[in-house]
């Protein structure tokens, strides 16, 4: 049931266009890969560990193979080959390479059936840890069962793992259900993903396999503690998306923030290197059960929400389309929106409501990450923390899933613990308070809650339209999404870019996406 | 994550960072030299690094403020010696064994909210049958007798009343402390049971949200209970002092 | 239109038993008056000042009556005949039997119809001069516009006058429609008014005529400034409420607290006494245009206010009644009700709102009091201004008039300029961004809120019935508002009680409801 | 209301009252004894009558505290002297006509968000043709050469850039502060500017929501500009400053 008025046929409209213009994209994603692509492949292959200067094993293989060999054939022709010729694991093959007791583009080639052959066997073992995962998290939701209404989810970001342990594990005993470990500011930029348990990270912590494990294993301690399952999130958007897609499918994180758009327009990464690495990495979370975040929240911050809020919508349905040409069902899909109207506008809550619940009834499947108001919180603690209970409020009137609480200090620092504790106090007072409002409340008939979602549903329209025709580069190139512009061949991580030999193979890709086209 | 108890501070989101926010108004019109005047308050506040996050305007001589800043100094924990209600917790039953064991009568406790303090649910939540967020009143208490004179009860009728009765405790329940006017007023009862000549032979018991137990001793009373104390607190705290000051 | 599905029917009859039980306790009113109520004639004869102990001469006048004459004949037909023998004007009278050169009771008594004659060409002097407040009051409106949607009404409380005049027009400034001045804790108990301006007190500020002239002429000084007419409020419930009313008449005040079921059950003040008190001060605010404000809000506070909805809304019946007997029209009475469900409730909110809406829509006309959530806070600031943000929300919902402002810091002190900043900062920013909400949404047919709605309608009829059948004297012996009992001849004041000899007779009175009937 | 204004205090209600407002959390778990301890680190602030509102459980270890008191020491406002910005703030067309008649040249002006910082809307709020708030960016000024370099940029290339286009200014925005990042990343700026011997040679501006320009200058810095200041502030800065320091 409606409760906008939305015309259904209108809905549909824009699906199709958003369809067509993934597609496009995707012809272009199909026949490229990049050094993190083939780094991910290492990794799934049980590739791990650093050199004597701290360079992780990944890239000292797929580097070597870039300057000594033809990356074009891709990193598994390489391995597949070097394990038949030298009867090691793909670690040990790494490890021998890194110390040149080794030169795989050196060796004789076998017949590449046989290759591919060799690699599958070893892909299916690390991707039956990845299933084992999976089978894992669904155990905990039937010990435990799964929340009914929105879920709190908090960031933490001491920069220090073992600190960060700590304040997550007090969250979610003040009743949080996600916690999303914040990276430190550089770390998107860096083409390789740093190594073992990190302390020092600024505004953030380092995203490493061994942070990710040392919080999961708190996690599930407190979770058993408090009796619910609490749900692990971290940042794959960057040079290394589908790395760390992978690590988090291997150490069992359940939310990944993952969207090539973001690293475009607010990261300034190559939108051909991420296109290309977003496509894998959301496979992987496919086949991870691993929700995706997107991060359409984030034009907000830099163009109007009431001007704007129809690129949202429009980057919403296009990231739609992008997940499922990767497999990723609508559960999977935390399209990404935001509470960020200026507290000034007059009715402004009133456009929020609409922008919401009309997000609500166009992905209704969808756990839609909804973002606390950020752009207009100020040194005013006290006034923060109403606007934030708006943002509760919104959410619980609209239904939103996965519910990322405002902080009243989100102008001055990263959250304090009591800052986080607030924030769950306020939430939860809401939640409970008004627990079945949005049962009890109808929006007047072409009132101005309805005029607006139908006009932003409108407008979006007419972008897509004009997307479609133009290309989403050409889009991002002149500045339509978040009012930033990027050039097609501009921005960081170009030069890991590169076309596949006719040979190529991707076995991880094969394998997972045969997997979830039988399900 | 090891605390050191003998230096402990206050927590942001790292140990020892000894972040506190603090927020004030001043008498001054909203500028720079007044937000400067706010970060000496702050650094008179021995606050390292203190930043304002909010500036505002409060009226034309009047600005306010909002600062964060880290806490130099820190607490010896180890050396906190609390002014605390020392007898053990009962619950209403052990109270009333403990009556019929070892005072073996009814002990007679009178309370009210004194002077012009019209405040009554503090009072009548320790005393009335019903009592307060699960604890029973003293009226349901059996081996107790308990009279609650209501509010507004000015202190020489309290204790006429105390008196009359032969009261073993009397609770004094005191809400309204603007300008300090439960001091003046608690102060006043017990110069008044020591004019009567009476002090030393009851129990004599302050209570309200902002009473504290070291408040209370210091003015003279026996005991001070403050917020989520209820009925078994005090009722456990009377009987046990009337054995330990040889009342029975 | 009823968003609430209310039976027309229903509140109809709610009213007339209302009317029964307010009628019958008029009986016992027409038949006595009190020692207040004279002393009130006085004031309004022109009567002021203190003697050499700081007694105020009505008190020395109505005291000495009482003493050496007989007070069932009332004040004025002393007064009268003093000024018809010593041709003295009534202040004079007054000094005189306070320095004890003229005794009133032993002078020679002329014609009652003289006399009346006499005190008739006074009192209509001073009623002139309310009026002609009526005349300024009016005037201001007509020069600045009256507001629409709900009034910020915020208290001063400092003890000292000059220091509340201050922060009154601090709070004018920041936004504040209403400022009330707290009065201190023990005055509503004197039997007298104190005089003068004043410095000292405690939790609140001496409600004396001098306070209410030197806050009236800074509020008007604001207004200006602000362009808004400012309106003051003062307390009269308790054992002056008449000679209160009196002064707030004569030094325009806006709005007085009036309400004799306030002093019975929170000041224990004798009933009978303060029935026959409140009808006179209320005939006196409607002369003056003054809105009262009743303290049903009050009950709230010791009783559930779930549990004890009812009460409220039956209360308000039988004050509206009250109300009407006095000839005070719905324009000025300003009902109270109040937020104060345990924040721990589910759905709480929606009953607050049901509640709200409800009050609305059964006194459409009158400009309801809606107190702040006050008994659920605690210390905990930033839950707190929570609190208060989903009060300023219900609110604007529900469209309320007088909307008392709550402060965060509730449970610990009386407001600091910085919580009244802070909380007219949350309101304003609520009422504009959700400026248009209460026309936006409407309530599910027989969901929670109509469902609440109609529950506390029928169980107030249910009380209304029975309190009709046993009297509201012996219902609120039994303790049936609030939980509190007060016996019919206990409590403060009775002592100054008397019933009206056959030739009594109040000019005041008489005047003003001449005058209010002809209207 | 009179204040003295050699020994201002907060205002609460009353003049010279000292109300303040604090809040913290300890690392020790929410009874007895860290409730005194949080008296403790009260005191230490130099509050008198502190009082606990609010005592919470954050955590088994961890409670967190509302207080109020009164601060008991007092600012001499006369004595305050602030480290500002000394130029004469001008508006666009103000800037403008200065250079014509002062500078007669275009004046230069780069601009980056630095480092790992990905802030660009306050660097961009400055030099962005449409500015910010209603002031117009430097973009826009008649006379200023403006190239914002982005965000994310290595203080190495903004020099080398810098260099290359004759910079009369450097404006660099900080905006993440965590950690101290924010002091090291303007440290680094400065040596590198030193090393290569042309510090002299430009003007070097700071500018972001934590940044006062006590700090900027602190840091080697000619001025630094925090939140509500905008290219006109910073326009008329440079010109003026390019005259005093003889950098036409
Ligand atoms: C309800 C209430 C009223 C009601 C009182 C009804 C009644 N019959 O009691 C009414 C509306 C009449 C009222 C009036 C006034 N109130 Co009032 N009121 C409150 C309110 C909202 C709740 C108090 C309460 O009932 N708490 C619940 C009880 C259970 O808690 P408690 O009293 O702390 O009691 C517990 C413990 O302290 C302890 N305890 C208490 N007494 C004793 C005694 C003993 C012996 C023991 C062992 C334990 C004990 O046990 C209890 C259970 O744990 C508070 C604000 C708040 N949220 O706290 C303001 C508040 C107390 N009121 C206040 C004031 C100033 C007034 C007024 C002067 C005007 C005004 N501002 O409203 C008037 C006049 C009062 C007067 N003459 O005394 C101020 C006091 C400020 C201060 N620190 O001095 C407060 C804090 C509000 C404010 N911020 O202005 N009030
Ligand atoms: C928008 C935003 C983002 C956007 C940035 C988009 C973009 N293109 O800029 C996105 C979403 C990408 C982002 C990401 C992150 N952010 Co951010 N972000 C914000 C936010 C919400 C608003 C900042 C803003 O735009 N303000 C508006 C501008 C106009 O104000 P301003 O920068 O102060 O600029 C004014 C003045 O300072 C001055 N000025 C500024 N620079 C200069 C320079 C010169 C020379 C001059 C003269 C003047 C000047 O002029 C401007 C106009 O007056 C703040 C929170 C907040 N409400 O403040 C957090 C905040 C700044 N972010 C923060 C953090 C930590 C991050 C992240 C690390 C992760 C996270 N927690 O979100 C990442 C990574 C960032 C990175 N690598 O740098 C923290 C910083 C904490 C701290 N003190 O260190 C904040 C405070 C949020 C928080 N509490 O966690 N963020
Ligand atoms: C989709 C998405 N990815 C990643 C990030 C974080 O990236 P970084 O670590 O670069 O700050 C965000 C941040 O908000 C995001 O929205
Ligand atoms: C109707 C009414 N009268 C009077 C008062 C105040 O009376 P007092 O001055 O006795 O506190 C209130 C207080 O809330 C009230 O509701």
């Amino acid at each position: 049931m409606s409760k906008l008025n939305i015309d259904k046929k209108l809905i549909s409209k824009a699906r199709t266009l958003a369809k067509n213009i993934a597609l496009e994209t995707q012809v272009y994603i199909d026949v490229h890969s990049t050094l993190t692509v083939e780094r991910t492949i290492c990794r799934l292959v049980g590739i791990d560990g650093v050199d004597d200067f701290g360079v992780p094993l990944p890239n000292v293989l797929v580097d070597y193979i870039v300057e000594n060999g033809d990356i074009s054939l891709g990193v598994s022709y390489y391995l597949g080959n070097a394990m038949i010729e030298t009867g090691l694991t793909p670690n040990e093959i790494a490890k021998n390479v890194s110390n040149q007791s080794l030169d795989i583009t050196k060796l004789k080639f076998s017949d590449i059936s046989l290759i591919k052959e060799k690699m599958n066997t070893v892909v299916k073992m690390y991707l039956d840890k990845i299933k084992n995962n999976k089978d894992l998290r669904d155990g905990y939701y039937k010990k435990y069962g799964k929340k009914s209404g929105p879920e709190l989810y908090v960031i933490v970001a001491t920069g220090n793992i073992y600190e960060d342990v700590l304040q997550a594990q007090a969250a979610a005993r003040q009743g949080a259900d996600i916690i999303a470990v914040i990276r430190t500011t550089g770390q998107s930029l860096l083409d390789y993903v740093p190594y073992g348990a990190t302390t020092e990270g600024f505004g953030g912590t380092y995203a490493t396999q061994e942070n990710f494990k040392i919080m999961r294993k708190a996690l599930d301690e407190v979770g058993e503690e408090v009796g619910r399952y609490i749900k692990l999130v971290n940042y794959a958007s960057g040079l290394c998306m589908p790395e760390i897609a992978a690590m988090g499918a291997l150490e069992r994180l359940d939310v990944m923030l993952n969207d090539s758009l973001y690293g475009v327009l607010f990261r300034d990464i190559n939108m051909k290197r991420t296109f290309v690495d977003q496509y894998f990495s959301r496979v992987i979370d496919s086949y991870a059960g691993i929700i995706i975040n997107t991060g359409e929240d984030n034009y907000l911050t830099t163009a109007d929400a009431v001007e704007e809020a129809h690129t949202v919508l429009a980057s919403q349905f296009i990231n739609e389309q992008f997940a499922l040409l990767a497999y990723l069902p609508e559960e999977l899909q935390g399209l990404g929106h935001a509470f960020e109207i200026n507290p000034d506008v007059k009715n402004g809550f009133l456009y929020e409501v609409a922008q919401a619940q009309m997000a609500r009834e166009i992905f209704p499947k969808a756990p839609l990450k909804y973002m606390p108001p950020t752009k207009f919180m100020t040194g005013n603690i006290f006034k923060g923390h109403v606007q934030d209970a708006l943002f509760n409020i919104t959410t619980i009137l609209t239904n939103q899933k996965i519910h990322l609480l405002g902080m009243m200090t989100e102008a001055i620092h990263t959250p304090f613990l009591s800052d986080r504790a607030l924030a769950i106090e306020n939430a939860n007072y809401i939640f409970n308070t008004m627990a079945d409002i949005s049962d009890e409340i109808v929006f007047k008939e072409n009132g101005i809650i309805q005029t607006r979602a139908n006009e932003v549903l409108d407008k979006s329209i007419d972008l897509l339209s004009k997307i479609d025709e133009i290309g989403l580069f050409n889009t991002i190139e002149r500045g339509i999404f978040a009012g930033i512009k990027r050039g097609k061949n501009m921005g960081k991580g170009l030069i890991g870019v590169f076309e596949k030999s006719e040979s190529y193979f991707n076995p991880v890709l094969t394998e997972m996406i045969k997997e979830l086209r039988s399900e | 994550m090891k605390v050191d108890l003998k230096k402990v501070k206050p927590y942001g989101d790292t140990l020892d960072d000894g972040k506190v926010q603090v927020s004030f108004t001043l008498p001054l019109p909203a500028d720079e030299k007044a937000y400067e005047a706010a970060l000496l308050v702050a650094k008179g506040m021995n606050l390292e690094n203190p930043s304002i996050a909010h500036q505002e305007e409060l009226d034309k001589n009047f600005s306010y403020y909002v600062v964060y800043g880290n806490y130099k100094n820190s607490v010896n924990y180890d050396d906190i010696k609390i002014e605390a209600v020392d007898t053990d917790k009962m619950d209403m039953y052990g109270v009333q064994k403990f009556i019929e064991k070892n005072i073996k009568r009814n002990v007679v406790i009178i309370g009210a909210a004194t002077g012009t303090d019209a405040h009554t649910v503090g009072i009548d939540a320790i005393m009335n049958m019903k009592g307060f967020a699960g604890h029973y009143g003293l009226e349901r208490y059996i081996g107790i007798d308990a009279l609650n004179m209501g509010s507004q009860v000015p202190n020489e009728e309290l204790i006429k009343k105390a008196i009359e009765v032969k009261a073993d405790a009397i609770l004094v329940s005191q809400v309204v402390t603007q300008k300090g006017i439960h001091v003046d007023n608690l102060t006043n009862l017990i110069e008044l049971l020591e004019a009567e000549g009476i002090r030393d032979k009851v129990i004599v018991v302050a209570g309200g949200p902002r009473i504290t137990h070291e408040l209370a001793k210091e003015l003279g009373y026996d005991a001070g209970f403050g917020s989520k104390k209820y009925a078994d607190d005090v009722a456990s705290f009377i009987v046990q002092e009337m054995i330990n000051r040889k009342l029975v």
